[in-house]
């Protein structure tokens, strides 16, 4: 059973609350992208790519028993991180969900500055595709 | 931060602090200044407006505390400086309640807008034939992009007519629209008379025909609330340094679905999606429209000058400048030989005017002897000097720091000045 | 006052004030700045850079006491502030060494510059089949405005090859000049790279066929002497915001007698002789292709910024910042896996580099968490980074007030990031 | 026998020595503004029209016996009375005197801002026109 989006981020804003440095927090995300299970290759496709991002990211969901499963990728390793913290969050979560979740654990966990409407970073635009996916498939179910 | 950047319903941005003019004074360091030996009476607001001290420390300390060119850095000053320029967009968004933030592009000004405008839709949807519509008594802004861009696409200039007082002659703007016009493009508020135009109707009778509309908001921005949704127009174009804002800066709001429609305008650092010598893609909305570094600072302080005329209640402000322009035509009218030209029923900002026999430069010298700042001349619109048959105005215009003294003087300004003259 | 605006020869402008990097450092308030807490180390003014007090305090100062309108005005503000803002046109014509104040054209920066040039001098000049040339290391404001010119004109861009040292090809260069060539357009410094290219050299080869040839200094101008005249260049582009001045403000040179021959480019209040319906004529240069208020705050801090900038010993500032960039190129060298992108004999300002297996993003990153500001991506220059098969690199651009230890800080840094990161 | 030009611009700055106050300036040039010849209307013509000025200024010019006698005319009043002082000064005088002269007078008397590059004002202009007339005249003379 996946817990509900809301307790998903504040265990994460809980995890992060133990680091007192920034760099204990960027090794741990840059760990988190380290691990995080590459991409099947087949899925790195043109419209898959999340747009205006300063690295490549590509974005994959299906639709698993009424639960979005996503898969993601990067070539920057600390874009990878935070993207493996937001799969965290709405990976396996009903479409309906994800549509209403409000991804506040970002900003708590202080990487707000990866939330700039500045074009070189794409993660607005992650969320941007999370939410049209999950919209999408709700629309579809 | 991911703002909302939609909005239904206009807002209610006046911040209802009372407004009064002394105090609105301090706020201006300029108007402190002598010119001649005398105090500034600065009557030239519709040339340019001076600025509160709000604005100008916005702009210094932007560049002492927060530069950085934005969009794509990744650094911390450059995420920083584009979170605040991108509230700009917000801002003006709110100020002029407009659906979206990416319907708001930032320009050079109002000339600028116009002229991307022209180039842009009329490179688009101009064709052999085609018409375009202005008035009258549009500034040369407003013309001649039009007669630039027509004569390219071998499309037609047409021009609605106006009566004596200055008003637009909406029967015959009515019966110039036909299945060959392309799209209108009238001033809000004329530079030269300070006419209002009917906006609502004239977008109003150019949509029953499917026809885009364009306001010229130059003059009217600094002077009424303008609610681009209210108004339902397509373009809107103004300068922020007319409103208490840098200069270098300004708006084109214009509706998502005509944007989308255009090709961009310029090329270059910031409206690209992806170049390489085989083919090059766009941006989306608004950075499509935006190619290069924008005036940032000015972006700035023009943020700080909306923040600024937001805060008083704006009917207030709208009284006292009507009473500005009631109290000075009046004794200006009873001054012998004298003439306004411009005596719509609706005016805001501006009173021009003509003396018999006498030159409006001679007018404007002998004022700026005595510290009175007006402009004198054409006012970059020529054909409605020629409809009047007049080489020019002496024109005296008015911001919301204007005060009853600053007409006062005028007013015994111009007498001297027609003694000494006839 | 007819201030006589001719020149044959460059005149002596640097200052001669012996160069301190220390000194300098106090004159710019945002060095000052903690960022991430700590202190800020600026390596980003290829993007943009600081601004000295004195060109912060001529803004402010132009806007609490000089503000006006410029170029109609009979009032004291207005004569005084056209007479500054031409004095700024005058400055920069030595500042350029360029024959005529009236080949000075104000523009929004580079890019607009550029695109000024294609649309205007392309609209006259370009016909199907000809052909303009850029290069391989052109930013994207150097091809998007050819790329949309030249298909709205059936033309055909052409691209000048490079090394992988990332300097151009002259022999290829030189064969494809011929007959249908109307324009060569290339960087004079590059902004990724950091090389100088041969500006005389192609201004020969091209003048030996009569092609014209535009330098993009946008990079140039913040570190060297640039005489549009010794360099024999026949358009010359820059923004004054890479330079120490103020965003909204760059210059457009042209020969004068290309500037005649080409059509307006926008139209409105500033550039028109008479406007009738019937027909419009236009100014003189340079306000033929200056419509519209312009940035006249930003062009007096422009005045500032190139005052500023000619104090120094230009031989010093030169020296510096090339000792800058050996001291940083021999310590990155050193660095496991690290490989400098762009190593031209001849370089100015940039260092670019990447790293074996690591994304640029991640190392801007990390850099920005330590207070250091370095760009990362492609830097406008898709097309080049396509070219070395990468997605973007790390810059380090320097101006005259970094100094060893922004270096040492970028040294610690690039090595902290690459032992977090790999 | 005319003076020579700087003699007569140090006369015209003498004369404007008497006066204290700007209005006492302006009523004189005024005056001589009204108190100028009118410019023939055949003169009137295109090509005799002062470029750039927010009044209409008209100068003729004819070359008698070596000397250069100018005649104007402007709509606007204190542009004549100034264009009168201008022409007590090079009117009558030899092509290449005028040629060479610098007129310092207008600055002298407090007319500086009548100088400034602010194209709304022609005086400028005027000063130029002056100047090709004459040097056309020497060097077709
Ligand atoms: C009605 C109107 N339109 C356009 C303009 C041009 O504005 P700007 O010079 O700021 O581009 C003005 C300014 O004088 C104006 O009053
Ligand atoms: C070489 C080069 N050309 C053009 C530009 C564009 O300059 P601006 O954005 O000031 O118009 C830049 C700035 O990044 C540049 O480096």
């Amino acid at each position: 059973m996946t817990l509900p989006i809301d307790a998903i981020q504040d265990g994460i804003i809980a995890d992060f609350g133990i680091f007192d440095q920034w760099m204990e927090k960027y090794e741990y995300i840059i760990d988190l992208g380290k691990n995080m299970q590459p991409l099947d290759e087949r899925y790195k496709r043109e419209e898959n790519l999340v747009p205006g991002c300063q690295s490549r990211v590509w974005l994959h969901a299906e639709l698993v028993d009424r639960k979005v499963i996503f898969t993601a990728d990067s070539d920057a390793i600390i874009t990878k991180g935070i993207i493996a913290l937001l799969l965290q969050t709405v990976s396996g979560q009903p479409p309906e969900a994800i549509g209403e979740a409000e991804l506040y654990f970002i900003d708590r966990i202080g990487l707000r500055e990866h939330l700039s409407p500045n074009r070189s970073n794409g993660l607005v635009n992650m969320i941007r595709k999370i939410k049209s996916v999950a919209s999408g498939f709700s629309a579809a179910g | 931060m991911i703002g909302t950047t939609e909005a239904g319903q206009k807002e209610n941005l006046s911040g209802g602090k009372p407004f009064n003019v002394e105090e609105v004074r301090q706020d201006f360091p300029l108007l402190e200044r002598q010119v001649n030996g005398q105090r500034l009476v600065y009557l030239d607001s519709g040339a340019s407006s001076q600025k509160p001290r709000s604005v100008i420390d916005r702009v210094s300390h932007y560049y002492c505390r927060e530069h950085a060119n934005i969009h794509r850095g990744v650094h911390h000053l450059s995420q920083h400086a584009t979170e605040a320029y991108e509230g700009v967009r917000e801002t003006a968004r709110r100020f002029l309640n407009a659906g979206h933030g990416h319907e708001i592009l930032f320009t050079k000004g109002t000339t600028e807008s116009i002229n991307l405008v022209a180039s842009s839709f009329g490179r688009k949807f101009l064709n052999p034939g085609d018409e375009v519509l202005v008035s009258m008594m549009e500034h040369h802004s407003n013309i001649v992009p039009w007669q630039m861009i027509c004569q390219e696409r071998q499309a037609r200039l047409r021009v609605v007519p106006i009566n004596r007082a200055g008003e637009l002659d909406m029967d015959a703007l009515e019966s110039l629209l036909n299945e060959r016009t392309r799209l209108v493009s009238v001033a809000h508020v004329s530079n030269a008379l300070g006419t209002i135009n009917p906006a609502r109707d004239i977008t109003a009778l150019a949509h029953e025909r499917q026809i885009p509309v364009l306001l010229d908001g130059a003059q009217a921005v600094p002077h009424m609330h303008v609610d681009v949704q209210d108004l339902d127009v397509d373009f809107y174009a103004f300068s922020a340094h007319k409103m208490f804002g840098p200069t270098g800066v300004g708006v084109l709001y214009g509706k998502e679905e005509l944007l989308d429609a255009m090709p961009p305008y310029q090329g270059g650092g910031e409206m690209i999606e992806r170049v390489t010598f085989d083919r090059t893609t766009f941006s989306t909305l608004p950075y499509k429209f935006e190619a290069g570094t924008p005036s940032i600072a000015d972006g700035m302080g023009f943020g700080a000058a909306m923040a600024y005329y937001d805060q008083f209640d704006e009917q207030e402000v709208i009284a006292h400048e009507q009473d500005l322009l009631t109290y000075a035509t009046d004794q200006l009218c009873e001054l012998d030989g004298l003439k306004i030209i411009g005596t719509a029923a609706h005016k805001a900002g501006v009173i021009s005017f003509v003396f018999e026999d006498v030159h409006p430069f001679d007018v404007g010298t002998i004022l700026d002897q005595l510290g009175i700042a007006v402009r004198t001349g054409h006012h970059c619109a020529q054909p409605l000097m020629d409809f009047y048959g007049i080489p020019g105005t002496v024109r005296a215009s008015f911001a919301m720091y204007n005060n009853r003294s600053d007409v006062d003087a005028l007013v015994a300004g111009v007498r001297k000045a027609a003694r000494l003259l006839r």
